[in-house]
C-alpha cells in the first residue's frame, strides 16, 4: 500500500474521530483539538489491521441520504409492528425467506443485513456466503416477492451506489 | 413537566424490566434467556439515562454507553457460546 | 522523611515488575535479580532494626498526606523484626529453589517478589484497608507459588487454599465496613483513638467487628477451625515455597498482635479485645493440641513439618491471648525461632527426599538413601531444634514462653499442651530418624547422586542460625522486650502516627492545603 | 429505606453463602461472586446512602462521602482478578481431577 | 430538577420523546413476553426496545444541551452504538435458534430450510 | 575456672576422635583411637584428684559466667562433695569403659563412632554433676538422653536397637519435658536456678502452694532417668547396646543422675511428707520389681540390668527416707553398686563375645576355658549378692538399719524392713544365679563358638581393678566411706556431718539377722529354681518393648484416623467450619445488644429503589434455584451484576457504576470460556440435612450481615471525607474526588490493587501453559456446532466498534481525573473491544494484527505507575506525592498536567494486558498447540 495509506489509512474516519473527540470533550480549546487530531491519526493507525479489508465508502452523500431514508422507515415500520404485538399477536403469519444478494461485499451485505433487521417485521437470521443469500425471518408475511422487491429497491440498489 | 412525567416513564420501563425477566426465567430457551437478558440490558439503560435526567446530573452517560457496549458483547459472546460452545477460539 | 523505609515495598515491586518485562531471561538472570534483591532487601530490613533501635517510630507518609487522611507506613521494632525475618527467610528460599526448583514453572522469581512485597507490605503499613490491599498481594502471589510446578496434588490443595482466602477476604471487606461505617477512619492510630472513645451502644458492634477479623486472620494464621487448608496446601508446595510460607502464618499473627493489642486495645482500663482474647485462649490451646496429634499421625515429613507450623501457630496466639507484654516478647523470640526451623524442615524434606531411592519424603516407605551420615546428621540437629531440645533457639524460646506465663492465669493449661506437644514432636521425631537413617540397614543405592553442595549447605546455614540465635540470645530477647512494651503501649503508637490530629477540628487540618502541591507548579515545567 | 438495603444486602449474602457451601466448583463461584456484590455493596453502603450527590466537585453542593466508593472500587477490582483466577485455577484442577466435584473425595474422580 | 425556564416547546418536544420511548420500548418487551415463538419473540425488543431507548436517549440529548452549554454527543454516541449493534445481536440469536433447531410456531408459513 | 575445663576437655577428646576416625578409619588403629580417647578422661581424673584437698575442706567451689540472664539461664558449675563424687566415678570407670572397648571393638570400625560418642556422653554427665545453674544442667540432661539414643541404636540394622533406642529416648525424653517444667517453677518459686540459691531457699520452695506440682515434675524427670517403676521399661531394651555402653551408661553412670538430681534437691525440697511417700514408694516398688524379675532372666544382660533397676530402687528407697543416714547409705551403696555392676556387665561382654551367646542355659561350665574370668567375676558377684566382708554386705546392712529407723508413717515402719529383706533375698539369689549358672552349672549347650575365642588378657584389666576396688571398699569400708562418700553426704546435707561409725554398724544385730535370713533364703530360692522357673514359663509372657510399640502404633493411628476425620478434603466442610466460626462470635457478641435501631432517622422508601432492590434479590434467588442448569444461572449472575450496578449510579457512584458495568462482563465472558470446558450440568447430589445445614448456615450469615448494617445505616456517620472533598481540588488536582483518592490520597492502594490483577494474570499464564485441552471435562462436546465460527457480520460490525471503543476509552481515561473514568475503567472498555475482535475473528486472526506481549506490558504498567511514586522523591517528597499544574499557554489554551495521570496510565496499561493475558490463555486452551503467536 502506498506511504500516505499507512500512515493515514482513512482520513475520513480520522476526521470523523476528531470532530467526535471535540463533541465528547465539549471544548473546542486549540488543546483539545491538537489531541482530537492526534487520536484520530493515532487510532486508525493502530486498527487499520483490523478493518475490513476492502470496505471503503466511495460517495459519503448517498449514504446520508440512505441513513435519512433508514431512520424513517424505522420509526413507520415499528408503529406498524406496534399495532401487530398489540392488536393481533395471534393472527400474525411469520415465514422464513430466503433473500438472494446482489451484494458481493461483506461490508456492504453486512449493512443491509443490519438494515433489514433494523427495519421491523425482518430479522436477517441468517448470511450464506456460498450460495449468496440472506435467510430473514418475518413476523408477518403477505406477499414474498413484494418483500424482497421493495428490499432490493430501498436498500440493495443505494448501497451498490455507495461501496461500488 | 419533565419532572412529573419521568417518575411515570421510569415506571413504565420498569414494567417493561419486569416482562424481560419473566422471559429470562421461563425461557423455555436458552435463546430465549439470552434475548431477554439483551433487551434487559438495553431498557436498564433507559433506566440509567432517566434517573440522570431526574437528577439532573448528566454523568452517567458514560454508564449508559458502556452498558450498551457491554450489553453487546454480553449477548455475542453467549450466542458464540451457543453456537460454537466456545466464546474464544 | 527517609525513603529507605519504603524500600522493602518498593524493591520487591520493581524486580519483579522488571522481571516481567523482561520476560524473556534466561532463567540465570533471573535468579541474579531475584537473589541480588532478597540481599538488598535483607541491607534494608538489617538498616530498619538498627533505625527501630533508636527511634521507636518512624513513619512514612505515603502521597505526603498526614494521616488519618492518606496511608502511613509505620517502622516499630515489631515491623522491623519481622522484616528481617521475611528477607532473611526469603534470601534462604530464593537460593534453594535457584538450585534448580525454580524452573518447574514459569515465573516463579517474579511471583516470590511480588510474594514479599505483599509480606513486608503488610508488616509495615499502618493503615487496615491498605493491610487488606496487601493481604491480596501476597495471598495471589502466594496462590501462584503454590500451584508453581504444577500436578493435581497442588492443584486440589491450591483450589481449596484459594476459596477459603477468597471467603476470609470476603470477611475482612465486612469487618472493614463495619468499622469504616462506625469509626469513619482507616488508619489504625485514628481507629484505635475512635474505638476508645466509642459510645457505649457502638461497642458491641465494634467487638463483632474485630471478631470477624479473629476469623479473617485466624485463616491467615490457621487456628482452629479455620486450618484446614493448611495440612495439604504446604505439603503440596515445592519446597522452597512451602519454607517462605512458614513466615505466612505469622503474618496473620502480627495482623492479630497489630490490630487487637493496638487499634482494640488503646483504652487500657476496659480494652475492647478482651472478647477477642477471649475467644482466641480455647481456640489456640485446642489447636495446639490438634497440631500436636497431626505431627504424630502425620505420613510423610512435609505433613509433618505442616503440623509443626500449626503447633507453632497455637503456641503464639495462645501466649497472646494471656495478653501480657512479657510473655508477647517471648513468643515473638519463639515466632523467630519456630519460623526458621518450620522452613529448614520443608527444605530439609525436599533435600533428604531426593536421596532417597524411593518414595521421597514419606513414612510408610523404606528406601536405602546416599549420603546417611551428612544427611542423617543434619536431620538429627535440626530434629534437636525442632524438638526445642537444648542448646538450641527452640529450648530458651519455650523456656521463656513458660517462665513467663507461670505468673499468668490458667498456665497450667498452656503447660500442659506445650509440654505435651514436645513430647509428640519427639516421639514423631525420633521415629522419622531411625526410619529413615536406620530401618534401610547397610543396603545402599545402586548409583549414589553427587550432593547439592548449594542445597545442603543453605539447610545448614539456617540452622546455624537457630543455634546462633540461642547463643546470641540475650541481644535479641532485649530487643524483643522494648518491642513488646511498644506494643503494649498503644498510646504511644497513636501519638506517633497522629501527632496533635483530633478528629473534631478536623476542618483545621482539611483547610491546609497539602504543602506538596502548592509548589507543584515548577515540579511539572 | 435501611431496611430494604439492610435486607437485600442479607438475601445476596445468603445466596453467595448457599452456593459456595454446594459440592461443585462452578457452584462456588457462582457464589462467591454473589458474595462479593453482596460485600462490596454493604461496604458501599457504610458510607450511608444519598442519591443525587456524586463526590464531583461543582457539580452539587452537597457531596455523598467518597473514601467507601474508592474502597469499594478497589475491592471490585481485586474480586475481579481473584474471581478470574479462581475460575482458571477451577477448570484447571477439574481437568486434571477429572471432575470438578470439590467435597471431599470424589467417589467416580479416577486416580492414575 | 430546575426545567421552569425551559422553553416550553422543546420542554414538549423532550416529553413527547420520553413517553414515546417508553411506549415504544415497552411494547417491544411486551411482545418479548407473548409472542408465539422464538423468531417472533425476536422481532420485539431488536427494535422497538432500541427506538425506545433510542427516543428516551434524544430526550437526553435534548435536555442536557440545554442544561449545559454545547451538545452533549454521547447520546447520540450511543443511540448509534445501539442502531449498529442491534441487529447484529439479533442476527446472531437467531443463528443460535436456528442452530439449536428451535420450533416455529404452527402458523409459521414456510419453516427454516435445514442446514 | 577450669571446672569448664573438666566438661569442655572430653568435647575436645570427642573432636579429636571423630578427627582421627576421619583420618584413619577402619578397623586397624582401634588401639590408637583407644590411647587417644582416654586422654581426656585421665586428664579429667587427675584435675579431679587435684581437688580433692579443697573439697575435703568442705567448700562449695562455684564458678558462673552470665550466658542468658533473661530466663536465668548461665554458664554455672559447682564442685562440691557430691559432684565431686560422681565426676570421679564418671571419669574413672570412663577411663576403663575405654580400655575394655579397645579390646571389645578390636577389629570393627564402628569402634570411632563408639570413642566420639562415648567422650560426648561423658561432657553431658560432667554436665549434669557440675552444674551450678540448673537450667544449664537441663541442657546436659537432654545430650545424655540423645547420646544415649544413639547409643543404644549403635548397631542400627537390628531391629531391636532401633526400638530399643527410640524406647528410650521417649521415655527419658518426656520425663526431661516434665523435668523442664519442674525446674522452671522451681525458678520462679525461689526467683533464681543457681543451686546456692535453692539449697538455701527450702523453707519458701516447701511452703509454695505450687511444691507439690513442682516435686512431682522434678521426680518424673528423675524417676524416668533412673529407670524406676513404672518407667524402668526402657532400661532392659538399652541392653540392645554394645556391652562397654551398658557398663557404662545404663549401669555405672547415666541411670545415676536421677539419683544424683534428688540427691542434690534433697536439702531444699527433702524431708516432707509428700517426698517420703513419692520416692520411698517408688523405690521398693522398683527395688521388688527388680530383683524378682532379675531371677528370672536368662539372658546376662537381661539379668544384670533388672539386678540394675532393683539397685536403683534401693537408692532410691534410701533417698527417701531422707535422714542423713540414709543419704549416707544410699551414697554408699551408689558406689559400691556401681564397682561391683560394671565389671559384671564386662564379663557379660566378654562371655558373649567368646562364646557367641548370652543365654544362660546354654552358657554352663566356664571354668574350665576361662578359670581368670572366673576367678575375677567371684567379687562382684558376691558383692552384689552382699555376703560378708563384701562392699554390698555393708551397704545391705545400712539398708537394713535405716529401714528399722523408719518411724513415720506407721505404715512404713513394718512393712519397710521385711520389704527390703525379701528384696535382699532375691538379689542373693541372682546374684549366686549369674555366678553358679555361667561358670558351673555342668556342660555348655550347643554355643555357637565352642570352645570359646580367644580374647587377650588385656580386657581382664579394667575388671580386675573394679574388682580389686570393689574388694577394697569391702574391707575398708571407714577409709573408703571417709574419703569418697562423706563428703557427698555432708554436701547433701549442707553441713558437715560426723563420719559414719562402721563399727557400730559389725555391732547391729537385727540387721545381721535380716541378711542372714536374705542370704540363706536366697540360697534355697536358687536351689529351688527349677520348678520355679517351670512356674516362670507358666505365666504370660509379657515383652514391654512390643507393649510400647503397640501402645505408640495404636497413638499414630488413633491420631491419623483424627487427622484423617477433621482434614477429610472436603472445601465446604472447611468452609462451613469458617461459616461457623465467623457466625457464632457475632451473634454471641450481639444477642445481648438490643438497640439495633440507631438514633439517625431512617430515609423515605421510594418505589423505585425497593423495585431494584426486589429485583436484585430475586436474581440473586434465581442464581441459586438455577445453579443446576450453568447456564442460565450465569444469565441470572449478570442480570444480578446489572442490578448492583443501577445502584451504584442511583446512589451517586458514577465511577462504581462504570466499573462494575465492565468487570461483570469481563468475569461473564471468563465464566464462559470456562464453562465450555466443565460439565453445563451440576447434579443434585446434596441430601436433605445437608441442604438443611446450608439453608441455616446461609440464613444466619444474611441475618447477621443485614443486622450489621441495619444497625450501622442507623447510626450517624462521622468520618474523614470531608478533608478530601476539601482537598480534593486544591491537593489533588482533580474534581472526581472517587479518582482523586484513588491515585493520589490512597494510590498506594491502587498500586497494590494492580500488582493483584498483574499477578493473576501472570499467574494464569503460568499454570496454562502446560494445560492442553484436548478433551472437555465432560459432555459439553455436544454443544460444538458446525456453524462457521466467524460469522461474517458479527466481524465486520466488531471491527468497526473498536476504533470507537478506543476513542471512548480514551476520553474516560483521560477525563477520569475530574469526572467518572479513569485508567482501571477505560484498560477495561479497551480490554473489552479487543475481546470482542477475539470473538469476532478468532484468537488467531486477532492475534496477528495486535502486539500480544502482554507479559511485559503487564511488567511495564506497574513499572511506569512505581516510577511516578519514585519520581516524588526527586522533589523530596515521599512516594507518590502527586504534582499538577493547570497550563493556560497562549494558543493551546486551557490544560491540566498532573503526575496522578501518569499513574492512571500505568493502571490502564496493566488492566488492558493483565485482561487479555488472562482472556488469550483461556482462548487458547481450545486451540490444540494453540496457532499464531503464543498468547502471552
Ligand atoms: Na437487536
Ligand atoms: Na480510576
Amino acid at each position: 500500500m502506498s506511504r500516505r495509506n499507512f500512515w493515514l489509512p482513512r482520513p475520513l474516519f480520522s476526521l470523523f474521530l476528531a470532530v467526535l473527540w471535540l463533541l465528547m470533550a465539549n471544548s473546542f480549546s486549540m488543546a483539545q483539538v491538537l489531541l482530537g487530531l492526534a487520536l484520530g491519526l493515532f487510532i486508525p493507525f493502530v486498527t487499520q489491521a483490523f478493518w475490513p479489508e476492502q470496505a471503503r465508502v466511495r460517495h459519503p452523500l448517498p449514504l446520508l441520504r440512505y441513513s435519512m431514508v433508514l431512520v424513517m422507515d424505522v420509526i413507520h415500520s415499528s408503529l406498524t409492528v406496534a399495532r401487530l404485538i398489540i392488536f393481533y399477536p395471534n393472527q400474525l403469519t411469520p415465514s422464513f425467506v430466503i433473500f438472494p444478494l446482489e451484494l458481493d461485499d461483506d461490508f456492504a451485505i453486512t449493512v443491509l443485513a443490519s438494515t433489514i433487521s433494523l427495519t421491523p417485521g425482518t430479522v436477517s437470521a441468517h448470511y450464506d456466503s456460498d450460495a449468496g443469500t440472506l435467510l430473514l425471518h418475518v413476523l408477518h408475511l403477505t406477499d414474498e416477492d413484494e418483500l424482497i422487491r421493495s428490499i432490493k429497491e430501498r436498500y440493495e440498489q443505494p448501497l451498490k451506489e455507495i461501496f461500488q | 413537566m419533565i419532572a412529573t412525567v419521568i417518575p411515570f416513564v421510569t415506571g413504565v420501563f420498569c414494567i417493561a424490566v419486569l416482562l424481560n425477566l419473566y422471559r429470562l426465567a421461563i425461557g423455555p430457551d436458552i435463546v430465549d434467556r439470552i434475548l431477554a437478558l439483551d433487551t434487559l440490558m438495553i431498557n436498564s439503560i433507559a433506566l440509567i439515562v432517566l434517573a440522570d435526567i431526574q437528577m439532573s446530573l448528566g454523568v452517567l452517560f458514560e454508564a449508559a454507553l458502556l452498558m450498551a457496549l457491554m450489553g453487546f458483547i454480553g449477548t455475542v459472546a453467549m450466542t458464540k457460546y451457543l453456537l460454537r460452545g466456545d466464546v474464544i477460539e | 522523611m527517609n525513603h529507605l523505609m519504603i524500600m522493602p515495598i518498593v524493591i520487591p515491586l520493581i524486580t519483579g515488575a522488571f522481571l516481567l518485562l523482561m520476560y524473556g531471561y534466561n532463567i540465570g538472570r533471573q535468579r541474579f535479580l531475584s537473589v541480588a534483591s532478597t540481599l538488598l532487601l535483607v541491607v534494608f530490613a538489617i538498616w530498619a532494626v538498627m533505625q527501630a533501635g533508636v527511634h521507636d517510630y518512624t513513619l512514612y507518609h505515603l502521597g505526603d498526606w498526614q494521616p488519618p487522611f492518606g496511608i502511613v507506613l509505620v517502622l516499630d521494632r515489631l515491623s522491623a523484626i519481622m522484616l528481617l525475618l521475611t528477607a532473611l527467610l526469603s534470601l534462604f528460599c530464593v537460593l534453594y529453589a535457584s538450585r534448580g526448583s525454580d524452573e518447574a514453572g514459569s515465573h516463579f522469581h517474579a511471583l516470590l517478589q511480588f510474594q514479599l512485597m505483599g509480606i513486608n507490605g503488610a508488616f509495615l503499613t499502618g493503615d487496615l484497608f491498605n493491610l487488606f490491599v496487601f493481604f491480596e498481594v501476597l495471598l495471589i502471589a502466594s496462590y501462584a507459588l503454590l500451584l508453581h510446578g504444577g500436578g493435581r496434588a497442588r492443584s486440589r490443595a491450591g483450589l481449596h487454599y484459594v476459596i477459603i482466602n477468597l471467603v476470609g477476604s470476603a470477611l475482612f471487606l465486612l469487618a472493614l465496613g463495619i468499622l469504616y461505617g462506625l469509626t469513619g477512619t482507616l488508619n489504625m492510630a485514628d481507629l484505635a483513638q475512635v474505638i476508645a472513645n466509642a459510645p457505649a451502644s457502638d461497642l458491641p458492634l465494634l467487638k463483632a467487628a474485630s471478631l470477624l477479623l479473629m476469623v479473617v486472620f485466624g485463616i491467615k494464621a490457621a487456628l482452629l477451625p479455620l486450618l484446614f487448608w493448611l495440612p495439604r496446601a504446604y505439603s503440596a508446595a515445592s519446597a522452597p515455597v512451602a519454607a517462605l510460607f512458614a513466615i505466612m502464618t505469622k503474618v496473620g499473627f502480627y495482623a492479630m498482635v497489630r490490630v487487637f493489642l493496638v487499634v482494640f486495645g488503646l483504652d487500657q482500663a476496659a480494652p475492647a479485645n478482651d472478647t477477642v482474647m477471649a475467644w482466641l485462649w480455647p481456640m489456640a490451646l485446642i489447636t495446639l493440641t490438634l497440631g500436636g496429634i497431626g505431627v504424630l499421625g502425620a505420613s510423610s515429613l512435609r505433613t509433618l513439618t505442616a503440623y509443626m507450623v500449626i503447633v507453632s501457630v497455637g503456641i503464639l496466639l495462645a501466649t497472646l491471648a494471656m495478653n501480657n507484654q512479657h510473655l508477647l516478647a517471648a513468643s515473638l523470640f519463639y515466632l523467630i525461632h519456630t519460623t526458621c526451623m518450620t522452613a529448614v524442615f520443608f527444605l530439609l524434606a525436599d533435600l533428604i527426599g531426593r536421596y532417597r531411592e524411593a518414595g521421597y519424603d514419606s513414612f510408610s516407605i523404606i528406601s536405602p538413601l546416599a549420603h546417611r551420615w551428612l544427611l542423617g546428621s543434619l536431620f538429627l540437629i535440626a530434629a534437636v531444634s525442632m524438638a526445642s531440645l537444648p542448646p538450641f533457639s527452640g529450648f530458651v524460646s519455650k523456656a521463656w514462653i513458660l517462665q513467663t506465663s507461670s505468673h499468668l492465669p490458667g498456665y497450667l493449661w498452656l503447660w500442659a499442651t506445650i509440654l505435651g506437644s514436645g513430647l509428640l514432636i519427639i516421639t514423631a521425631l525420633s521415629r522419622t530418624g531411625s526410619g529413615w537413617f536406620w530401618r534401610p540397614g547397610e543396603r545402599t543405592l545402586k548409583v549414589t547422586p553427587p550432593l547439592d553442595r548449594g542445597r545442603t549447605a543453605t539447610v545448614a546455614l539456617m540452622i546455624a542460625i537457630s543455634l546462633a540465635l540461642s547463643l546470641f540470645a540475650q541481644p535479641v530477647m532485649n530487643y524483643l522486650e522494648v518491642a513488646a512494651e511498644l506494643v503494649y503501649q498503644p498510646a504511644g503508637y497513636v501519638d506517633a502516627v497522629l501527632g496533635d490530629y483530633i478528629r473534631h477540628d478536623g476542618e483545621v487540618n482539611s483547610s491546609e492545603v497539602n504543602s506538596s502541591n502548592v509548589n507543584s507548579g515548577e515540579v511539572t515545567q | 429505606m435501611e431496611l430494604v438495603i439492610a435486607i437485600s444486602l442479607g438475601v445476596l449474602t445468603s445466596t453467595g453463602v448457599y452456593l459456595i457451601l454446594r459440592a461443585r466448583t462452578f457452584s462456588v463461584v457462582l457464589g462467591l461472586t454473589l458474595l462479593s456484590h453482596g460485600v462490596n455493596l454493604f461496604l458501599f453502603t457504610m458510607g450511608r446512602l444519598t442519591t443525587g450527590a456524586p463526590p464531583l466537585i461543582g457539580l452539587t453542593e452537597s457531596h455523598t462521602d467518597p473514601l467507601p466508593q474508592a474502597l469499594v472500587l478497589t475491592a471490585i477490582v481485586i474480586s475481579f482478578a481473584m474471581t478470574a483466577f479462581v475460575v482458571v485455577l477451577a477448570l484447571k484442577a477439574a481437568v486434571e481431577l477429572r471432575s470438578d466435584h470439590v467435597d471431599g473425595e470424589d467417589p467416580n474422580e479416577d486416580r492414575q | 430538577m430546575n426545567d421552569s425556564e425551559m422553553p416550553l416547546l422543546l420542554e414538549l418536544i423532550i416529553t413527547l420523546f420520553l413517553v414515546g420511548g417508553a411506549v415504544v420500548a415497552l411494547i417491544g418487551s411486551i411482545g418479548l413476553a407473548q409472542l408465539k415463538d422464538f423468531y417472533m419473540r425476536l422481532h420485539g425488543p431488536t427494535k422497538a426496545s432500541t427506538l425506545g431507548v433510542g427516543c428516551i436517549l434524544v430526550a437526553s440529548l435534548l435536555y442536557f444541551s440545554y442544561l449545559k452549554d454545547g451538545v452533549s454527543v454521547q447520546e447520540a454516541l450511543i443511540t448509534l452504538f445501539l442502531f449498529v449493534t442491534a441487529p447484529v445481536s439479533a442476527h446472531m440469536m437467531a443463528k443460535a435458534a436456528l442452530h439449536r433447531k428451535l420450533k416455529c410456531s404452527d402458523r409459521t408459513r414456510t419453516g427454516p430450510p435445514d442446514q | 575456672m577450669d571446672m569448664g575445663l573438666l566438661i569442655f576437655l572430653p568435647v575436645l577428646g570427642a573432636i579429636a576422635s571423630f578427627l582421627a576416625r576421619l583420618k584413619q578409619p577402619g578397623p586397624d588403629y582401634v588401639p590408637t583411637h583407644a590411647l587417644l580417647a582416654l586422654i581426656a578422661p585421665a586428664v579429667c581424673l587427675l584435675l579431679l584428684l587435684g581437688y580433692l584437698p579443697r573439697i575435703q575442706s568442705g567448700e562449695a567451689l562455684v564458678y558462673t559466667l552470665s550466658w542468658i540472664p533473661g530466663i536465668g539461664l548461665d554458664l554455672a558449675f559447682r564442685l562440691d562433695g557430691l559432684s565431686w563424687l560422681f565426676a570421679v566415678l564418671i571419669t574413672g570407670i570412663g577411663c576403663l569403659i575405654i580400655i575394655y572397648a579397645r579390646y571389645y571393638f578390636a577389629g570393627k570400625d564402628t569402634a570411632g563412632r563408639f570413642f566420639v560418642l562415648i567422650q560426648l556422653f561423658m561432657t553431658a554427665m560432667l554436665g549434669i554433676v557440675l552444674s551450678e545453674n540448673l537450667l544449664f544442667m537441663l541442657v546436659f540432661w537432654e545430650l545424655t538422653s540423645l547420646v544415649s539414643f544413639l547409643l543404644i541404636g549403635f548397631t542400627w540394622t537390628s531391629r531391636g536397637a532401633r526400638r530399643g533406642a527410640r524406647m528410650s529416648l521417649v521415655i527419658t525424653g518426656g520425663g526431661g519435658l516434665a523435668l523442664l517444667g519442674g525446674i522452671l517453677l522451681l525458678g520462679q518459686i525461689v526467683g533464681s536456678y543457681q543451686i546456692t540459691d535453692i539449697l538455701a531457699a527450702a523453707d519458701t520452695i516447701t511452703s509454695d502452694d505450687r511444691y507439690p506440682l513442682t516435686l512431682t515434675l522434678i521426680l518424673l524427670g528423675a524417676f524416668t532417668k533412673s529407670a524406676q517403676a513404672p518407667f524402668h521399661l526402657w532400661l532392659p531394651h538399652a541392653m540392645a547396646a554394645p556391652t562397654p555402653v551398658s557398663a557404662y551408661l545404663h549401669s555405672a553412670t547415666m541411670v545415676k543422675a536421677g539419683l544424683f538430681l534428688m540427691a542434690r534437691l534433697h536439702p531444699a525440697m527433702g524431708d516432707t511428707e509428700l517426698w517420703f511417700t513419692l520416692i520411698t514408694i517408688t523405690g521398693m516398688i522398683t527395688l521388688m520389681v527388680g530383683a524378682f524379675v532379675a531371677m528370672f532372666m536368662h539372658d546376662i544382660k537381661g539379668l544384670l540390668a533388672y539386678s540394675t533397676i532393683s539397685h536403683l530402687g534401693l537408692i532410691t528407697l534410701l533417698i527417701g527416707m531422707g535422714s542423713e543416714m540414709a543419704m549416707a547409705a544410699a551414697l554408699f551403696h551408689l558406689v559400691c553398686h556401681a564397682l561391683f555392676k560394671a565389671p559384671l556387665f564386662m564379663m557379660a561382654g566378654i562371655v558373649d563375645q567368646t562364646t557367641g551367646s548370652r543365654d544362660m542355659r546354654n552358657i554352663n561350665g566356664l571354668w574350665k576355658t576361662m578359670p581368670a574370668l572366673m576367678l575375677i567375676t567371684i567379687i562382684p558377684a558376691a558383692a552384689m549378692a552382699g555376703l560378708p566382708l563384701m562392699s554390698g554386705y555393708l551397704s545391705k546392712k545400712m539398708l537394713f538399719t535405716e529401714s528399722l529407723l523408719v518411724s513415720a508413717p506407721g505404715w512404713a515402719e513394718t512393712l519397710i524392713p521385711v520389704w527390703v529383706t525379701i528384696a535382699g533375698l532375691f538379689s542373693v539369689a541372682y546374684s549366686v544365679r549369674i555366678f553358679h549358672n555361667v561358670f558351673f552349672n555342668g556342660q555348655p549347650v550347643n554355643l555357637p563358638h565352642w570352645p570359646p575365642k580367644k580374647k587377650p588378657a588385656g580386657m581382664l584389666i579394667p575388671l580386675l581393678i573394679l574388682a580389686l576396688g570393689s574388694l577394697f571398699v569391702g574391707l575398708a569400708p571407714q577409709t573408703t566411706y571417709d574419703t569418697l562418700v562423706h563428703l557427698a553426704v555432708s554436701a547433701t546435707a549442707l553441713t558437715q556431718l560426723p563420719l559414719y561409725d562402721f563399727a557400730a554398724l559389725a555391732e547391729a544385730r537385727v540387721p545381721a539377722m535380716m541378711s542372714l535370713v536374705a542370704m540363706v533364703g536366697g540360697l534355697l530360692f536358687y536351689l529351688a529354681r527349677n520348678p520355679l522357673f517351670a512356674i516362670h514359663r507358666q505365666l504370660p509372657e509379657v515383652d514391654a518393648k512390643n507393649i510400647f510399640e503397640r501402645t505408640l502404633q495404636n497413638c499414630i493411628r488413633l491420631a491419623q484416623i483424627l487427622v484423617h476425620r477433621l482434614e477429610n478434603g472436603s472445601l465446604q466442610r472447611y468452609l462451613a467450619f469458617i461459616l461457623v466460626a465467623a457466625i457464632a462470635p457475632a451473634l454471641w457478641m450481639l444477642i445481648g445488644n438490643s438497640d439495633w435501631r440507631g438514633p439517625s432517622e431512617l430515609t423515605s422508601v421510594d418505589a423505585i429503589g425497593v423495585f431494584g432492590a426486589i429485583i436484585l434479590c430475586l436474581s440473586a434467588i434465581g442464581v441459586v434455584l438455577f445453579h443446576h442448569q450453568r447456564l442460565p444461572a450465569l444469565l441470572l449472575l449478570s442480570v444480578t451484576g446489572l442490578f448492583v450496578t443501577l445502584a451504584f449510579a442511583r446512589f451517586s457512584a458514577p465511577d462504581l457504576a462504570l466499573t462494575q458495568l465492565s468487570v461483570e462482563v469481563m468475569a461473564i465472558v471468563i465464566m464462559m470460556l470456562a464453562l465450555s470446558f466443565l460439565p453445563q450440568t451440576s447434579p443434585r447430589e446434596s441430601g436433605g440435612g445437608r441442604v438443611i445445614r446450608d439453608l441455616s448456615l446461609a440464613g444466619l450469615a444474611g441475618t447477621g450481615v443485614a443486622l450489621f448494617a441495619y444497625a450501622v445505616l442507623t447510626r450517624p456517620a462521622d468520618t474523614i471525607s470531608g478533608y478530601f472533598l476539601a482537598n480534593s481540588v486544591p491537593g489533588g488536582g482533580g474534581t472526581n474526588v472517587v479518582n482523586v483518592i484513588l491515585v493520589d490520597f490512597r494510590g498506594f492502594d491502587t498500586l497494590g490493587e494492580i500488582t493483584v490483577l498483574g499477578i493473576a494474570a501472570v499467574a494464569v499464564f503460568a499454570f496454562t501453559r502446560d494445560l492442553h485441552l484436548k478433551q472437555r471435562v465432560a459432555s459439553s462436546g455436544s454443544l460444538k456446532g458446525f456453524a462457521e465460527p466467524h460469522p461474517v457480520i458479527l466481524q465486520m460490525v466488531s471491527r468497526m466498534v473498536l476504533p470507537i471503543a478506543l476513542l471512548v476509552s480514551a476520553y474516560i481515561f483521560l477525563r477520569g481525573h475530574n469526572m467518572p473514568g479513569g485508567g482501571f475503567i477505560a484498560g477495561l472498555v479497551t480490554a473489552v473491544a479487543l475481546t470482542l475482535q477475539y470473538m469476532a475473528g478468532g484468537l488467531a486472526w486477532a492475534q496477528e494484527r495486535m502486539l500480544t506481549r502482554f507479559r511485559p506490558l503487564i511488567g511495564a504498567g506497574l513499572l511506569i505507575a512505581t516510577a511516578t511514586g519514585i519520581g516524588s522523591w526527586f522533589t523530596g517528597y515521599p512516594f507518590l506525592t502527586s504534582a499538577f499544574a493547570h497550563m493556560d499557554w497562549p494558543i493551546l489554551g486551557e490544560f491540566e498536567l498532573a503526575t496522578a495521570l501518569l499513574f492512571d496510565l500505568g493502571v490502564y496499561t496493566t488492566v488492558v494486558a493483565a485482561t487479555l493475558l488472562i482472556l488469550a490463555n483461556l482462548g487458547k486452551l481450545m486451540t490444540v498447540a494453540g496457532p499464531g503467536k503464543e498468547a502471552g
